[in-house]
C-alpha cells in the first residue's frame, strides 16, 4: 500500500498540475476575452518538446534541470495529498520548506552555465522574488506549526479533521488570506512573472532552454502549481482523505487565486518585494501574534 | 598517550617545524603536515576517554588538563581542520614570504586551540586563549596592506575580551578560591543569581567577541577576509568556535543548566537574551553578506550569521537546541572551511576574489566548482547536507518552544543565505568567462585533497547525521539535558521526526526517474557558451558580465537598513578615544614652569585634602 | 595667571608646613642620637670636632656618597662640555696685568697651604676635607682667572680625583678586612686634640680634601675652557 | 660570609678607578662596568638564599643603629639588587658596542655610578643615606640624559634636572622635619616612633617625601620629565632609567609609606593616583610616532600599575607589584635596547621608519616583540604572571573601589595592546616585502636580548622560584614591626 | 612679635625656599630658574641648621678641655648640611653646564622657546 503511494501520488500530482496549467491558460484567455488553447495544450507541448533535438552548454546545464524536477517530484512525497503521504515522518513542513528550494536552485545552476545575460538577470530576479515571498510564507507556515504545535504536515491535516479548517479559525484566517495573496508569487505567474518575463528578458532562466530542457522545466512548473496549492489545502482547508475531494479543493483555490491576480499588471522587482513584505507579511505576522496570544 | 604529551608534541612540533624550515623548506612542509596528522590520530584515539590530570603549578595554582566528550568533539574538529588547512597551505602558500613563521603560527594556533579545549581550569584556559589570540593576530596581519588594520582591530577586541575574562575568572576565584572548572561547577549552585549573571555577562563578552556575536562582531569581517585563505578556513571553521566552546563551558558546565534556568524569567532570562542576540546575529550579517562584493568578505559575514545559529541553538537551552547548535558548529566548521578553501583555490589561480570581475570559471575549474557547490549547499542547509540537519533541529526546537519569531529570523536568514551562497556560485563560476581567465587551471592536488575530505564529511553527515549526533547526545546528557532519540538517520520524535535516509532515497529515486526521462529524449548538442544567445555575432571581449551588482533591486531596498551600525559606533568610539588620548598628552606642554607646577599641584592637593577636608 | 596659581600653591604649602614646624620648637634641646654623639664622641672616636666625627665616622657612608656626587658632577660636567678633537680655545687670550699675575702667583701657594691646613685639621677645628678642598679650588680659580696661559691639565686633576676617591674606598675596605665593618676606624684614636688622632678621620679628610679640591678645580677649569 | 656592603663599595671603587684605567687604555673602560655588575650579580645571587632565611644587617663603620648607618639587606633589597645587577650587566654589555660618541669613559663612570646609587638606595636603612644615594642616582641620570649633547638631550636633561632637584629638595625638607620631630634618621628608629599619619605634622612630612620621591618614580602628575628624558637619552640609558631608576623611586615610596610611616590610610588615594598615572601614560602613548617616547609613556603607565599594585597593600598586592617591577625591568629594558639598535640602523625614531625591520634585524625585532608581548601581559611571557597577580590581588581585596580601578587598569591594558601591536605590525608586516639586506645588531647587543628574552619566557612559564623570593619580600613590607625589631635589636 | 623672634630662622628658611620655588615656577629665564634652585637649596640648608640649633649653644668642638657638652648644638644637621651643600653645588654645576650648552644650541634661555620636546 505504502509503496503504491510512492508511485500514485506523483503521477496524480502531475496530472492535476498539467490540468491546472491548461485550465489557467484557458481562464486567462476568457478573462482577456480570447478563446484560448485547448485544455490538453500543455501535454501536446510536452510531447513536441521531448521530440525536439536541442543544445546543451555543459554538464551542470543538464544536471541543474534534472535536479530541479527531481527535487520537485520528491517534494510530492512529503505532502499529504488525498490521504496519501508516503514520507510523513521525515521532517515534516520544515523539510518541505527546504525541498521547495531544489527547483529554483536547479534551474538557476543550469541557467548559470548557459551564460546568457538574460539568464543572470532572470535568476537574480527569481531569487529576489523568492526572498520577497518567503517572508510571508515562512510566517504563515510558522503560524500554522505553532498553532498546531507540530512540524509534521500530516499532523496539521489531522488536527483539522471534521471541518475545523484553519482558514476559518480566528488565528489562522489572516495567514490563510496572505497565502492566497502570495500564491502567484510562488508560482512565478502574473503579476509576479518578472523572473521569466518573456517579453523583457526572453523567459529569464529558461532563455537557453529548448526541447527536453524546456519540457522538464514545464513539468516542474506543473508540479509546483500543484504543490503550492496542495500545501494551502493541507494547511488551511483541512486536506482531505479523498483524492477527488482534495482535487476539488485545489481547483477552487486555484481559480480564486487566478481571478484575484489576473487583473494586475506585472510588478517591478522592487515593487514586488515591497508588496510582498508589506501586505501578506503583515497579515501573516498578525496571525502569528494572535496564535501566540491565544 | 597523555594530554600533556599531546600538547608538548603540538607546541614542540611547531617550534621544530620553524627550526627545520631554516634548513630545508621541503622537510618543513613534510613535518608540518605530519605533525598535524599525528595530532589528529592521537586526538582520534582519545575518543571516549575522560579524565583530568594536573600538569604544572603556576603561581601556586595547579593547572590541569581534562578530557571528556565535549572537549573531544571540539578537539577532533580542531585537529581535522588543522591538518586539512596545513595540507591546503602547501601549495597555496608556496613562494610567499616568511613561510617558516607562517607554519609556526599555524601550528601554534592549532596547538593552543587544543590546549583550550583540554584545559581543566580557568587559568590554563586563559593562557591558551591568549596564545591563540596573539598567534591569530600575527597570522591575520600576515598579508600586509589592509590586513594590518584588520589585525589591529582583532587584537584590540581580543584584549577587551580577555580583560572581561580575567575579571570574571577572578571574581569566581574570589568566591570559590579555586580555578578548577569542575570544582567551581560543583560549588556554584549556591551562588546568587545576580552574581552568576554578572559572571556570565563578563564571560559572554569574552566569548561573544571571539564568537562574533553581533554587537561584538566587527573584527571578524576584516580579519577573515584579509587572512591567508587556509588560515581563514581555520579562523572561520574552528577558531571562532572556541567562543562557542566558551559559551558551553560557562553556561552549561560552570553555571549548569539548572542554575541557568533561574537567571531571570521569561523574555528577560539570560539565555533568552542571548538567543535574541543570536537571532540578531543571524539576521543583520546575512544581509550585509548579501551586499558584499569580495568573496571572502561574503563568507566572513556569513560566518557571523552561521555562528548566530550555533549560539541560538545553544542558548535556547533545550536538548534539541543544544544538539542542533553543537551539530551546526561541526557543520559550519566543515562547509565554511571548504568554502574558504575553494575561494582560496580560485584566488590562487586567478589572483582575485572580486565577485564582480570573476565569472565562468566552471569551465576551467569544474572540480572546485563542485566543492563550492557542496559547501554552498551545506551553508544553505540544503537537504542531504549536514547543514540541513542541524538547522532542522534548531528550527524545530524554536517552533515547539513557542518562539516562532526566533524561528522566523532563523528561517529568513536561511533565505538570505541562499541568495548570497548562490551569488558566490554564480558570480565566480557561472556566466561568461572573462578573457583574462581563459588560461586558468584546476587547483593542484594538495588543495583538492582537503576539499574532498570536507565535502565527504558534509555529505556523509547530511545523510547519516546519527554519527555525530550520537556523540553530541552523550555530551548533552552529561551536561544534564534530556536524552534525544537519536538514530543513525536522524531523530525520532512524536512532534515531527527527521529521517534523512527517506529524504535521500526519495530524491535519489526521483533523480533516477527524471534522469531516465532525460536520457530517453533525444541527446542534445554541446555548444560553446555564447553560441546561442549571441547567434554567432560579435561578442565584445571586455566586460560583458551580467553578474556585477547581482541583486541590485534588493540592494536598493535593504541598503538603508543593513548598515553595520556597531562597527560605525566602534570606529567612532575608537576615534573618540584616540582624540581623547591626543588631548591627554597635550598636558605635557614642554614648558618647564608648568611641570614644576604639576609637582606643586600634587603636594598642594595632598595638603588640602588633609588639612582642608581632613580625609586622612 | 601662572604667577597667581604659583602663589596659591605656595600658600597651601605654607599652610601645610606650619604643622610640622610648630611641632619643632626652635632652639630646644637635642634628642637621643645627637646627645649620644656629643657625650660619647670622645670616647668612641677620639675626634675633638664632633661634626667631623659625625661626618666621617658615624655617617661616613653619607660622606662617601657625597664625594661620589661631587665626582659625578665633575664627570658629568666634563662629559656634557666635552669637545671632540681638542678644540680647546686656541685663540690668543688677552694677558692679564703683571700685578695681578704676580699677586696670584704669590697667593696661590698660600691658598693651597691654607686649604691643606683646613683639611688636615678637620678633626680638631672647624673645617675639614670639603672646606679645605673648596679653598684649594679657589686657589685654582685664581690661577685660571689670572694666568690664563698656564692651563692646568684637567687630566691630571682627574687622576688626583680618582686616586683620592680610591683611597676613600680603600680605607673603607681595609676596615672591612681588618675589623669586619666597612669604613671601620681601624687606626688608633690617639689623644684628643692631637693632629694624629681620631683614627681614620685625618686620612679620609686628606683624601677628601684632594678630591674636592681637584674636582672643583676641574669643574671650574672645564667651565672656563670649554664654554667659550 | 661576604659582606653585602661590597655590592656598593666595589662598583664605587671601580668607578673611581675607571678614569685611571682609561688613561692606561681607552678600550679598558667599557669592560669595568661589566666586571662590576658581574660581581654584583654573582654576589647578590649568592646572598639570596641567606637573606631569605633571615635578613643581613650591616653596620657601616661598626656603629650600631640608630647611631650609625646600617644596610638592611632583606629580601626586598636583594630582590632589587639582583634586578639592578642583572639589567645593569646586560645594559653594560650592550653599551660596549652601542656607545661610540662623546667621552665614552665618562659615560661608563656615570653609568656605573647610577647603578651604584640604585644599589645603595635599595640596601640602606638610613633615610638620609637613602637620600644621598638617591641623589647619586638622580644626578648621574641627569648627566647621562644629556650625554649625547644634542638639542633634545640637553633640553630634557635640564628639565629633568630642575624637576628632579625640586623633588629632592622636597624630600630633604621632609627629612629635616623627620629629624626635627623624632631626632633620628634611622628608618627603623623613625618607624618605631611613628605609628600613624594621623597627626598633621606626620602627614605633611609624608606628603613632602612622597611628592619628592614621586618625581623620580614618575607618578602622575610629577612625571612630565619622563617622556622627554627617556626618549632623548641614549637607548642604553633609557633602558636603565626605565628598567631601574623609576622602580627605585617606587621602592623608596613603598619603603617610606609601608615601613617608615605605616601609612595604610593613604593607600586608596595612592591606588587612585596609580590608576590615573596608568591611564594617562597609556593614553599619551597611543598616538606617539616616536618609538622611544612611546616606550617612555608606556613606562609611566607601567609605573602607575606598579603603584596601584602596591597600594592594594595586601600581601597579594605587594607581591604583584614586585613581580610587575621585575617584569617591567626586563621587558622595558629589552624594548629600549632593541629599539636602540633599530634607531641606530635607521637613523630615525619614527615608528614608520621601522618598516621591514623584521627582515632587516630579525633577532632584534623578535626581542622587541617578546618585550612588547610581555608588557601587554600575554602568556606565556612574564607579563602574564604579573598581570594575573595584580588582577587577583585587586579582586581578592574586594570592595567596589578596587574592582573599578582594576577594570580601568585593564582598559589601559587594552590601549597598551593597541599601540604595541601596531608597532609589531610595523616591524613585520608593513612596507614592501622585497628582500632587504640583513643588518643584525652586533653579537654584543644580541647577548642581552637573548638573556632578557629567555628570562622573560622562563619566568613567564615557571614563576615559582621568583615567587619564593617575592613572598619573603612581601612579608618584609607587610610586617613593619619585624623590620623595626630586626634593625634595633 | 615673640612669634617672629622665636621663628626668625624658620621664616628666613622657608622664605628662601618659597622664593626659590616661585622663581622656578614663574620665571622664564633658565638661568633664573637655576638660581631659584639654588635658593631652594640654601633655604633647606638653613632649615636644617636651625632645626639643630640650641639657644645659646656653642659649636660642637671640644677645642679645649672642659667644654660642657650640654650647651653644644646638634652636630647631625651640620653634617647633613655639609652633604646637602655639596649636592647643591653638584647640581648647580651640572645645571650651569647644561645651560651653557643649551644656549649654544638654541641661542636663547627663554624656557618658552626651549620646547622641542612636548606631547
Amino acid at each position: 500500500m505504502k509503496l503504491a503511494e510512492f508511485i500514485i501520488s506523483p503521477i496524480l500530482a502531475f496530472i492535476i498540475g498539467i490540468f491546472l496549467m491548461g485550465l489557467s491558460r484557458r481562464i486567462m484567455a476568457r478573462i482577456h476575452r480570447r478563446y484560448g488553447p485547448p485544455l490538453m495544450q500543455p501535454v501536446i507541448d510536452l510531447v513536441k518538446l521531448f521530440s525536439q533535438r536541442t543544445v546543451s552548454h555543459g554538464p551542470i546545464f543538464d544536471i541543474g534541470v534534472i535536479l530541479s524536477l527531481a527535487g520537485t517530484i520528491a517534494l510530492i512525497l512529503f505532502i499529504p495529498f488525498g490521504g496519501m503521504c508516503p514520507l510523513e515522518a521525515s521532517g515534516g513542513l520544515l523539510v518541505i520548506l527546504y525541498i521547495m528550494l531544489f527547483a529554483p536552485l536547479g534551474l538557476a545552476l543550469s541557467g548559470g552555465e548557459g551564460a546568457n545575460p538574460n539568464i543572470s538577470i532572470g535568476i537574480s530576479r527569481k531569487f529576489i522574488l523568492s526572498l520577497g515571498y518567503e517572508v510571508p510564507f515562512i510566517l504563515i507556515v510558522l503560524a500554522v506549526m505553532t498553532y498546531y504545535h507540530t512540524i509534521s504536515a500530516v499532523d496539521v491535516v489531522k488536527a483539522q479533521s471534521s471541518f475545523h479548517w484553519a482558514l476559518f479559525s480566528l488565528p489562522l484566517f489572516l495567514p490563510g488570506l496572505a497565502y492566497i495573496l502570495i500564491i502567484p508569487a510562488m508560482l512565478g505567474i502574473r503579476p509576479f512573472d518578472l523572473a521569466s518575463a518573456p517579453q523583457e528578458i526572453s523567459s529569464g532562466p529558461m532563455a537557453e532552454y529548448g526541447g527536453k530542457y524546456l519540457a522538464l522545466a514545464e513539468i516542474e512548473h506543473a508540479f509546483s502549481i500543484f504543490i503550492t496549492i496542495a500545501l494551502f489545502v493541507d494547511m488551511f482547508l483541512g486536506g482531505s482523505g479523498n483524492v477527488v475531494y482534495f482535487f476539488l479543493k485545489v481547483l477552487v483555490v486555484f481559480i480564486i487565486g487566478l481571478l484575484i491576480n489576473a487583473v494586475f499588471p506585472r510588478f517591478r522587482t522592487e515593487q514586488a518585494v515591497k508588496f510582498l513584505w508589506k501586505w501578506p507579511s503583515v497579515m501573516a505576522l498578525a496571525g502569528l501574534v494572535i496564535v501566540l496570544a491565544i | 598517550m597523555s594530554l600533556e604529551m599531546l600538547l608538548v608534541i603540538a607546541f614542540g612540533g611547531a617550534f621544530l617545524t620553524y627550526l627545520l624550515g631554516k634548513l630545508s623548506p621541503v622537510l618543513r612542509d613534510i613535518l608540518a603536515v605530519l605533525l598535524t596528522l599525528v595530532i589528529l590520530a592521537i586526538v582520534a584515539l582519545f575518543y571516549g576517554r575522560t579524565g583530568e590530570s594536573s600538569f604544572m603549578n603556576f603561581l601556586g595554582f595547579n593547572l590541569s588538563l581534562r578530557i571528556n566528550t565535549l572537549s573531544w568533539l571540539f578537539a577532533i574538529a580542531v585537529a581535522t581542520l588543522g591538518s586539512l588547512s596545513t595540507i591546503f597551505s602547501l601549495s597555496y602558500m608556496k613562494g610567499k614570504e616568511r613561510l617558516d613563521f607562517y607554519y609556526l603560527m599555524m601550528l601554534i594556533v592549532n596547538a593552543s586551540m587544543l590546549g583550550i579545549v583540554f584545559s581543566g581550569d580557568l587559568i590554563s584556559f586563559y593562557v591558551f586563549w591568549e596564545i591563540m589570540s596573539w598567534g591569530t593576530f600575527l597570522l591575520i596581519s600576515y598579508n600586509r596592506g589592509p590586513a594590518l588594520a584588520a589585525g589591529l582591530k582583532y587584537i584590540v577586541m581580543s584584549i577587551v575580551g580577555s580583560t572581561a575574562y580575567l575579571l570574571g575568572m577572578f571574581s569566581l576565584y574570589a568566591s570559590y578560591s579555586t580555578f578548577n572548572i569542575a570544582d567551581i561547577a560543583s560549588r556554584i549552585s549556591t551562588a546568587s543569581p545576580g552574581y552568576l549573571l554578572s559572571v556570565l555577562v563578563l564571560f559572554s563578552i569574552t566569548f561573544g567577541i571571539k564568537n562574533a556575536l553581533v554587537p561584538l562582531h566587527t573584527w571578524l569581517p576584516d580579519a577573515h577576509s584579509e587572512a591567508p585563505s587556509p588560515f581563514s578556513a581555520v579562523l572561520s571553521g574552528i577558531l571562532i568556535k572556541m567562543g562557542t566552546y566558551g559559551f558551553v563551558i560557562s553556561m552549561y558546565v560552570l553555571v549548569g543548566i539548572k542554575a541557568l534556568s533561574h537567571l531571570g524569567h521569561g523574555i528577560l532570562s539570560f539565555h533568552f537574551m542571548l538567543a535574541i542576540l543570536a537571532a540578531v546575529t543571524i539576521l543583520v550579517p546575512t544581509f550585509i553578506a548579501l551586499m558584499q562584493d569580495d568573496a571572502k568578505r561574503v563568507l566572513a559575514w556569513s560566518s557571523i550569521a552561521q555562528v548566530g545559529y550555533i549560539i541560538l541553538g545553544i542558548a535556547i537551552g533545550t536538548s534539541l537546541g543544544f544538539a542542533g547548535g553543537m551539530f551546526h558548529f561541526l557543520n559550519h566548521a566543515s562547509f565554511k572551511a571548504l568554502l574558504f578553501m575553494a575561494i582560496g583555490a580560485v584566488e590562487y589561480r586567478t589572483g582575485t576574489r572580486d565577485l564582480n570581475s570573476l565569472g565562468g570559471i566552471i569551465k576551467k575549474m569544474p572540480f572546485t566548482f563542485m566543492m563550492t557547490l557542496i559547501g554552498a549547499l551545506g551553508l544553505i542547509g540544503f537537504p542531504l547536507t549536514n547543514g540541513f540537519v542541524s538547522k532542522w533541529l534548531i528550527y524545530k526546537t524554536l517552533i515547539l518552544g513557542k518562539d516562532p519569531f526566533l524561528a522566523f529570523v532563523a528561517l529568513f536568514g536561511t533565505w538570505g543565505t541562499i541568495l548570497y551562497a548562490y551569488k558566490i556560485l554564480h558570480n565566480i563560476f557561472m556566466g561568461q568567462l572573462p578573457e583574462e581567465y581563459k588560461g586558468v587551471e584546476e587547483a593542484p592536488f594538495s588543495m583538492k585533497f582537503p576539499m574532498v575530505i570536507l565535502s565527504i564529511i558534509i555529505i556523509l553527515f547530511g545523510i547519516l547525521p546519527g554519527i555525530p549526533l550520537k556523540v553530541i547526545n552523550v555530551i548533552g546528557v552529561s551536561l544534564g539535558f534530556k536524552s534525544l532519540a537519536v538514530n543513525i538517520w536522524g531523530i525520532a520524535s512524536d512532534t515531527g521526526a527527521l529521517n534523512t535516509i527517506n529524504i535521500f532515497s526519495a530524491i535519489l529515486v526521483s533523480w533516477i526517474v527524471v534522469w531516465l526521462i532525460f536520457k530517453a529524449a533525444p541527446t542534445s548538442l554541446r555548444v560553446e557558451q555564447d553560441n546561442n544567445y549571441a547567434a554567432g555575432s560579435y561578442v565584445p571581449t571586455g566586460r560583458y558580465l551580467y553578474t556585477a551588482n547581482f541583486y541590485a533591486p534588493v540592494y536598493r531596498i535593504i541598503k538603508p537598513y543593513v548598515i553595520d551600525v556597531v562597527d560605525i559606533f566602534y570606529m567612532a568610539l575608537a576615534g573618540a578615544v584616540r582624540t581623547l588620548c591626543d588631548w591627554t598628552r597635550r598636558m605635557y606642554t614642554g614648558e618647564l614652569g608648568s611641570y614644576v607646577m604639576y609637582i606643586m599641584l600634587f603636594l598642594a592637593v595632598l595638603i588640602t585634602m588633609r588639612l582642608g577636608f581632613n580625609i586622612w | 595667571m601662572r604667577k597667581i596659581i604659583a602663589l596659591i600653591f605656595l600658600a597651601i604649602l605654607l599652610w601645610g608646613i606650619t604643622k610640622p614646624v610648630s611641632r619643632i620648637p626652635f632652639g630646644t634641646n637635642k634628642i637621643k642620637v645627637a646627645e649620644h654623639y656629643i657625650t660619647k664622641d670622645i670616647t668612641e672616636t677620639g675626634a675633638a670636632n664632633v661634626v667631623t666625627s659625625v661626618v666621617v665616622l658615624y655617617r661616613g657612608f653619607d660622606t662617601l656618597g657625597e664625594v661620589t656626587i661631587l665626582f659625578i658632577a665633575a664627570i658629568g660636567l666634563a662629559s656634557i662640555l666635552y669637545l671632540p678633537r681638542k678644540k680647546v680655545s686656541d685663540e690668543v687670550l688677552e694677558e692679564s696685568s703683571l700685578i695681578l699675575r704676580t699677586g696670584c702667583r704669590f697667593l696661590f701657594p698660600l691658598i693651597l697651604l691654607f686649604g691643606a691646613y683646613i683639611f688636615v685639621h678637620g678633626h680638631l677645628t672647624p673645617g675639614g676635607g670639603f672646606q679645605g678642598g673648596a679653598i684649594i679650588a679657589s686657589g685654582f680659580a685664581l690661577i685660571f682667572l689670572s694666568c690664563r696661559e698656564r692651563v692646568v691639565s684637567t687630566v691630571k686633576l682627574g687622576v688626583v680625583e680618582s686616586l683620592a676617591g680610591m683611597t676613600f674606598v680603600a680605607v673603607g675596605l681595609i676596615g672591612l678586612a681588618t675589623g669586619g665593618y666597612f669604613l671601620l676606624s681601624f687606626l688608633p684614636k690617639g689623644t684628643l686634640n692631637m693632629l694624629f688622632s681620631a683614627g681614620i678621620i685625618p686620612v679620609i679628610y686628606v683624601a677628601i680634601g684632594f678630591k674636592v679640591g681637584s674636582e672643583l678645580a676641574g669643574i671650574i677649569g672645564n667651565l672656563m675652557e670649554r664654554t667659550q | 660570609m661576604v659582606n653585602p656592603v661590597l655590592l656598593i663599595a666595589v662598583p664605587l671603587g671601580l668607578a673611581f678607578s675607571l678614569p685611571i684605567f682609561g688613561l692606561i687604555s681607552k678600550r679598558l673602560e667599557k669592560y669595568l662596568p661589566v666586571i662590576a655588575m658581574l660581581f654584583n650579580l654573582s654576589l647578590s645571587v649568592y646572598l639570596v638564599p641567606r637573606v631569605l632565611t633571615h635578613p643581613i644587617i650591616v653596620y657601616i663603620g661598626g656603629w650600631a643603629p640608630p647611631f650609625g648607618i646600617d644596610l638592611f639587606v632583606g629580601p626586598v633589597g636583594i630582590f632589587f639588587s639582583v634586578i639592578i645587577a642583572l639589567v645593569g650587566l646586560l645594559v653594560s654589555i650592550y653599551a660596549m658596542d652601542y656607545i661610540k660618541e662623546g667621552d665614552t669613559g665618562k659615560y661608563h663612570v656615570l653609568f656605573l655610578l647610577l647603578l651604584t646609587g640604585a644599589q645603595g638606595v635599595v640596601l640602606t636603612g638610613d633615610i638620609f643615606n637613602l637620600f644621598v644615594f638617591y641623589e647619586i642616582l638622580c644626578i648621574s641620570s641627569y648627566a647621562l640624559v644629556g650625554y649625547l649633547r644634542d638639542r633634545d638631550g640637553l633640553e630634557s636633561a635640564i628639565k629633568y634636572l630642575v624637576q628632579g632637584s625640586i623633588g629632592t629638595g622636597l624630600v630633604l625638607t621632609g627629612i629635616a622635619f623627620i629629624y626635627g620631630l623624632y631626632g633620628t634618621l634611622n628608618m627603623a628608629d623613625i618607624a618605631r616612633q611613628i605609628n600613624s599619619i594621623k597627626p598633621a605634622a606626620n602627614f605633611i612630612t609624608l606628603a613632602l617625601i612622597i611628592t619628592g620621591l614621586g618625581v623620580e618614580a614618575a607618578i602622575f602628575p610629577m612625571n612630565a620629565w619622563l617622556p622627554d628624558a627617556h626618549s632623548s637619552a641614549p637607548s642604553s640609558i633609557s633602558a636603565i632609567l626605565s628598567g631601574i631608576a623609576i622602580e627605585i623611586g617606587v621602592y623608596a615610596i613603598a619603603r617610606v609609606i609601608f615601613t617608615i610611616f605605616g601609612a595604610t590610610d593613604i593607600l586608596s588615594f595612592v591606588a587612585l593616583v596609580g590608576i590615573i598615572t596608568l591611564l594617562v601614560g597609556e593614553m599619551s602613548a597611543l598616538k606617539q610616532n616616536n618609538i622611544k617616547r612611546m616606550l617612555a609613556y608606556s613606562s609611566t603607565g607601567q609605573i602607575g600599575l606598579i603603584v596601584f599594585a602596591f597600594a592594594i597593600a595586601t600581601s597579594y598586592g605587594i607581591e604583584a607589584g614586585l613581580f610587575q617591577i621585575l617584569n617591567h625591568s626586563l621587558s622595558k629594558a629589552l624594548l629600549f635596547l632593541a629599539a636602540g639598535y633599530m634607531i641606530y640602523r635607521t637613523g630615525s625614531m619614527e615608528i614608520s621608519s621601522f618598516e621591514g625591520m623584521g627582515k632587516r634585524m630579525p633577532l632584534t625585532s623578535l626581542g622587541f616583540t617578546i618585550g612588547a608581548f610581555s608588557l601587554i601581559g600575554l602568556p606565556p611571557f612574564a607579563g602574564f604572571a604579573s598581570k594575573f597577580l595584580i588582577v587577583k590581588a585587586a579582586l581578592t581585596k574586594g570592595g567596589g573601589l578596587y574592582t573599578c580601578l582594576i577594570a580601568l587598569a585593564l582598559v589601559a591594558t587594552v590601549i597598551e595592546g593597541a599601540y604595541f601591536f601596531r608597532v609589531v605590525q610595523v616591524l613585520y608586516f608593513r612596507g614592501s616585502n622585497e628582500n632587504v639586506t640583513r643588518q643584525e645588531a652586533p653579537v654584543v647587543a644580541l647577548v642581552p636580548f637573548f638573556v632578557l628574552a629567555v628570562l622573560i619566557i622562563a619566568i613567564g612559564i615557571y614563576p615559582g622560584p621568583v615567587m619564593h623570593v617575592l613572598n619573603s619580600a612581601t612579608s618584609e613590607f607587610v610586617h613593619r614591626i619585624a623590620y623595626i625589631q630586626g634593625v634595633l635589636r | 612679635m615673640s612669634f617672629l623672634n622665636a621663628n626668625t630662622y624658620y621664616i628666613a628658611a622657608f622664605g628662601l625656599i618659597f622664593i626659590g620655588l616661585y622663581i622656578v615656577m614663574a620665571k622664564k629665564n633658565l638661568v633664573k630658574v637655576v638660581i631659584g634652585l639654588s635658593f631652594v637649596d640654601s633655604g633647606i640648608n638653613l632649615l636644617l641648621i636651625s632645626i639643630g640649633y640650641i639657644k645659646g649653644g656653642t659649636a660642637p668642638i671640644f677645642s679645649r678641655p672642659g667644654i660642657s657638652p650640654l650647651k653644644m648644638v646638634d652636630p647631625i644637621p651640620q653634617a647633613l648640611v655639609l652633604t646637602a651643600i655639596v649636592i647643591g653645588v653638584a647640581v648647580l654645576a651640572l645645571a650651569l653646564s647644561l645651560v651653557v650648552k643649551l644656549y649654544q644650541q638654541y641661542g636663547t634661555l627663554d624656557i618658552r622657546k626651549i620646547r622641542g620636546l612636548k606631547w
